[in-house]
């Protein structure tokens, strides 16, 4: 099953990153653009058939390793069979 | 909670103020408080910002001397250097914050320490840091680490400040609280150094850097509490460095500073506006007026109480002269900053906060400072350690062996795999980076060199207060002689449990009555500093820490030496040890802690007379240019320190051992105020040495071939002590 | 001789890139401010070390679209010599003057230690007059993204062009040479001309006189006596 | 106009942070996760009614800045009035 995991910070938690990138796109004309925040997309592959497992497994990762539950939430979206 | 009702003392409770606080409140005020301003007196009378169990026994530390130009009090201590420049420097701790978030609390704690030191004027020009974590193969001490390192790294590097030395022990007493200390360096102009005390009611006060947000809120009273299972939920959001921003605060501060438009000058630091606000109006005996609507905010309906007490980074409050507003701004939109007028200084004594047009504080400043509370804890010593004689922890392992399981231990093992994560080599003015004994750092354009080091044996303090307090002290003056500058002050940050409990109190002031007693005599008054206490999980306290930061100068780093052997025919000498000894002390020893499995006994006793003398010689001979290589004792011992000789340098070394029983107490013991130097000219070191009536041991002989000889133990070459030494860390972290 | 030196915000070896050209040159390069777009006529423009725009986003990215890298761009096309040193060499990739892109060191950390560079057999270039193909450097990194990376195809046609300047090579002690698993151990590379250069190692931080190495002061002088 | 960029290596392009963490998943015992890669996600508020619009924008955005057309693919999902 491929997997899609999309990591955010908490709203709240600062994000120097997404200011950083509104300021240039601000420098570049485009100051129609607000609100930036910028995450993380992991993408993998399960080896699984069952939608639901691959989607508790992915839970599982995030919790131990991929995301840092402290500042950032994440969701999970289970895409098709790979 | 509603931002007007009025406090109870169970809120106040809420807070980490205790009853006796709340009346004291009540009194001062003669009314009741708000939410905010209820946060205000509890976070100026938190532990953290008030130090209200160290501050008895601070005030017994000196802090003067001829070269002192500004002690504690300020953001960071400041040291004549000479030709008009001055060093300016401070350490601090971010323990909780890392304990919970490794990389951002690291970061936050290198950002905090560095404007601490450019408030003062100076530009930083050195970082270093001293770090504890738990049990190597602790669950935990593996992702702290990597967060930690990383963090560190993070903030200075992309700052470009470099991390120039630092220090990483492991421990089981920490596994619940690691230990975060980050010292910063600064260099100034002693006549252009800047204070926080406000001046000229009617100036305007300014707000610069970056938003303020919810982060950390109430972060000051938070490290002022014991860990348990409910901290978790009431973990504030955590605060998120920008080094990026807090480079450009830092270069239009100092531009600013060049300018001459800065009359007072405050980092927001712990407890953020409200501890800078009042320390300005209070050191300056006046008042402050802020309408909070004009604090430039990150996020919408921010209460007054939030504004107050947010950690939010890269943030600092300044009173400037009126006519230079100007000036002031354009610097500001130059580095693309925040620039904004939020109130004015008064000379009403108060705190007046407004809000929506009303009122949201309105207290008098004296009581926040002068009344914050002051302890005299009760403290009983535990026990004295016994003595431990070198037959009762010899292991059954030749030399070779201990050596081995030494220099591969956690303790002793090659910190590369730390420091190469750190950009040493920034600013292109580090001639000694990480790896050896003090840090030196080229003062830019000239031929003065500052020395550097961080130092503590936590296990010493444990077992003896008193001694471990002066060994720090000692040691860290061993580092600085040992590269040839002259020890000229220290910061320190006293990291230890809850001072609630006696036995924990006793260690404090044991502590901090021998760091005290060895700074007289080494002449390096203590000149800033930080306390850390709670660091407990579950009443479990860690090993106390009094960790010494110094600084030394020499006059021209082109004659400082390094502790890597340059070449062989050289003589090889103990420094502070008698020709015919055979044994040493090694009661608490890491010898005893890894090989014997023997913690605690007597620590060896320091000699800061003794060091005094001995480093005195040492320089005399450095600048006599009779030393090629210098190295002071410490962890592991004589051989492990010629080991480590050996490893640094190009050339090998042969010495005999003594034929006796205690040979590893004679190889491993820690005995204190020793250095293993290799000379040039025999003949003028040993007439110095005896003029100077300072004993030395002739040890053995500088070779070519990279090797150790400890006859009649094989040679060991340098590839195989590396290889027992380096990979201990990086194979750890890989696993 | 005259150079400049553009600085970013969260440029951070600008001073140190400054005093290495003064020392070589005796004269101070012109300092360039990012916000600038006029730029003088130099005979080579210096992009330093640092973190741009604190290395949001894409390293080097924010940077490359300054109103002074126009005219950096200019100068190149006139066939005006640049040199790109760290976060100057991702700037130089982002704006397209050097093929290629620089992606994370393979150890995912950063890296700050000393390198050996050999100097490679090149295109005829002004850069590299002073230093013998073959001959090495000691010269050290301290990044987080030097990783080189380009496709096949491009690195072929990076060697057939002469277009690889260094490489890190054999220094002799356990670890890898390649600090950060660069395509080929690729430490620096010239654009096809031969007039513009981006490396990962910190020449101004080898600079003799309590430098661990003088190997950079021999490179930069080099690299500035090509050009004028 | 709340818009999503979702910015992923191309096919190809090493991504040495995918293939660590893909070590990292497999020594925590996650040996079922395989082909990690590491892409970011990036939301911004652009300031129109049109969706169509403001999808184009996006797409400015990323050729000129967001994304390295070099070795980055990108796809722009517009979510909602914001
Ligand atoms: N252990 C100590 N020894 C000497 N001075 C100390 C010690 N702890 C704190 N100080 C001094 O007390 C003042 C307040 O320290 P701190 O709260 O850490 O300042 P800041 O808010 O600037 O971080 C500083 O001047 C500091 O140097
Ligand atoms: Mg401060």
């Amino acid at each position: 099953m491929q997997v899609i995991i999309n990591i955010t910070l908490k709203a709240g938690v600062l994000d120097p990153q997404g200011r950083a990138v509104e300021n240039a796109l601000a420098g570049l004309g485009f100051t129609d653009a607000v609100d930036v925040r910028i995450g993380k997309q992991i993408t993998l592959d399960i080896d699984s058939e069952d939608a639901a497992r691959a989607e508790q497994r992915a839970a599982r990762m995030c919790e131990s390793l991929l995301a840092n539950t402290v500042i950032e939430d994440y969701t999970i979206e289970v895409v098709a069979p790979s | 909670m509603n931002e007007i009702q009025e406090m109870s003392f169970a809120d106040a409770e809420a807070m980490g103020l205790s009853f006796d606080e709340w009346q004291l409140i009540l009194k001062r005020l003669d009314r009741t408080p708000n939410l905010c301003e209820l946060g205000i007196f509890s976070a100026m009378w938190s532990e953290h910002c008030s130090y209200k169990s160290s501050k008895k026994w601070l005030k017994t530390l000196p802090t003067e001397g001829p070269q002192v130009i500004q002690g504690p009090g300020e953001n960071a201590g400041v040291v004549d250097i000479g030709d008009g420049l001055a060093v300016v420097f401070k350490i601090e701790s971010h323990n909780h914050p890392s304990f919970i978030e490794p990389y951002q609390g690291a970061a936050t704690g290198v950002g905090g320490i560095l404007r601490d030191v450019f408030t003062m004027g100076a530009r930083p020009v050195a970082l270093l840091n001293a770090l504890r974590f738990g049990d190597i193969d602790h669950e935990k001490t593996k992702h702290l680490l990597s967060g930690v390192v990383a963090g560190i790294g993070g903030y200075g590097n992309c700052i470009g400040i470099p991390t120039v030395g630092g220090e990483v022990n492991f421990h089981s007493s920490y596994n619940g609280n690691i230990l975060v200390n980050a010292m910063a360096v600064g260099l100034a102009h002693s006549d252009r150094i800047f204070y926080s005390a406000a001046t000229g009611a009617g100036n305007p006060v300014i707000y610069v850097g970056a938003k303020t947000g919810r982060d950390g809120i109430h972060g000051a009273t938070m490290a002022s509490a014991e860990f348990s299972d409910e901290t978790e939920s009431k973990r504030p959001t955590v605060q998120v460095g920008d080094p990026f921003t807090g480079k450009l605060l830092m270069e239009a501060c100092l531009e600013l500073m060049a300018a001459d438009a800065v009359l007072s000058i405050q980092d927001m630091g712990a407890a953020g506006l409200t501890s800078s606000s009042v320390e300005m109006a209070s050191k300056g005996r006046l008042g402050m007026e802020i309408d909070l609507d004009l604090v430039p905010v990150r996020e919408a309906g921010m209460s007054a109480y939030e504004i107050m007490l947010s950690e939010s980074q890269e943030r600092m409050l300044m009173v400037i002269k009126p006519e230079q507003a100007e000036t002031a701004r354009a610097i500001f939109e130059k580095w693309d900053l925040d620039f904004m007028p939020i109130g004015q200084v008064t000379d009403t004594q108060r705190l007046v906060l407004l809000k929506d047009g009303k009122t949201a504080c309105d207290i008098p400043l004296a009581p926040l400072v002068d009344d914050a509370p002051e302890y005299d804890r009760p403290y009983r010593a535990d026990e004295m350690q016994p003595v431990l004689a070198t037959a009762q922890l010899a292991a059954d392992s030749d030399i070779t062996d201990c050596l081995r399981q030494l220099l591969g231990s956690a303790e002793l093992a090659s910190r590369r795999w730390v420091y190469e994560q750190y950009d040493s080599d920034v600013m292109a003015d580090t001639i000694f980076g990480p790896g050896g004994d003090a840090a030196l750092v080229r003062v830019h354009g000239t031929e003065k060199g500052l020395a550097i080091t961080v130092d503590c044996t936590p296990r010493y303090v444990d077992a003896d207060p008193f001694e471990g307090g002066r060994q720090a002290v000692c040691e860290a003056y061993r580092n600085i002689s040992a590269s040839g500058a002259r020890a000229l002050a220290v910061t320190n940050n006293l990291n230890f449990g809850n001072p609630e409990k006696q036995d924990i109190m006793a260690q404090l002031v044991g502590a901090v009555s021998g760091m005290g007693a060895a700074c007289r005599i080494l002449n390096t008054p203590v000149v800033s500093g930080n306390v850390s206490l709670y660091n407990e999980t579950d009443g479990m306290a860690i090993q106390p820490c009094p960790v010494i930061g110094m600084v030394g100068l020499i006059d021209n780093w082109a004659r400082a030496v390094g502790c890597g052997l340059t070449a062989a025919g050289q003589i090889l000498y103990v420094i502070g040890q008698d020709a015919g000894t055979d044994d040493g002390w090694l009661g608490c020893s890491l010898y005893a802690r890894q090989l014997a499995g023997r913690e605690g006994g007597a620590p060896p006793p320091a000699n800061p007379d003794a060091e005094r003398k001995h480093g005195d010689l040492l320089r005399c001979a450095i600048e006599g240019g009779m030393i090629a290589a210098a190295h002071d004792i410490s962890d592991g011992g004589l051989l492990v320190a010629l080991a480590e000789m050996v490893m640094a340098g190009q050339a090998g070394a042969e010495i005999v051992t003594p034929d006796c029983d205690t040979l590893h107490g004679w190889a491993f013991g820690e005995d204190q105020a020793r250095y293993i130097v290799a000379v040039t000219d025999a003949g003028a070191f040993e007439a110095l040495c005896s003029e100077q009536n300072v004993a030395c041991a002739r040890l053995g002989t500088t070779i070519s071939k990279c090797e150790l000889t400890a006859a009649p133990a094989a040679p060991i070459s340098k590839e195989q002590l590396k290889s027992w030494h380096e990979p201990r860390l990086a194979a750890l972290m890989s696993q | 001789m005259r150079a400049a030196v553009i600085i970013f915000p969260g440029s951070n070896c600008d001073r140190d890139m400054m005093v290495a050209v003064q020392t070589i040159t005796g004269r101070r390069p012109a300092l360039v401010w990012h916000k600038d777009s006029q730029l003088d006529p130099v005979d080579i423009v210096i992009i330093p070390g640092g973190f741009s725009f604190g290395d949001y986003l894409r390293c080097g990215a924010l940077a490359a679209r300054a109103p002074a890298m126009h005219s950096v761009l200019d100068h190149a096309s006139r066939g005006g010599a640049v040199l790109g040193v760290c976060n100057g060499f991702q700037i130089l990739l982002e704006s397209g003057l050097l093929p290629g892109t620089l992606v994370r060191n393979s150890g995912l950390k950063f890296v700050c230690r000393e390198t050996r560079l050999a100097v490679q057999k090149t295109i005829d270039t002004p850069l590299m007059a002073g230093l013998p193909q073959g001959s090495e450097l000691i010269i050290p990194v301290a990044h987080n993204e030097g990783n080189y990376f380009a496709d096949d195809d491009q690195l072929d046609a990076l060697e057939l062009g002469g277009q690889i300047a260094l490489r890190y090579t054999d220094n002799h002690d356990s670890r890898p040479a390649n600090p950060n698993g660069a395509a080929r151990d690729i430490a620096g590379i010239l654009s096809a001309n031969g007039r513009v250069m981006g490396m990962m190692p910190h020449p101004e931080r080898a600079m003799g006189a309590g430098h661990k190495s003088a190997d950079g002061c021999r490179f930069l002088r080099s690299v500035l006596e090509g050009v004028s």
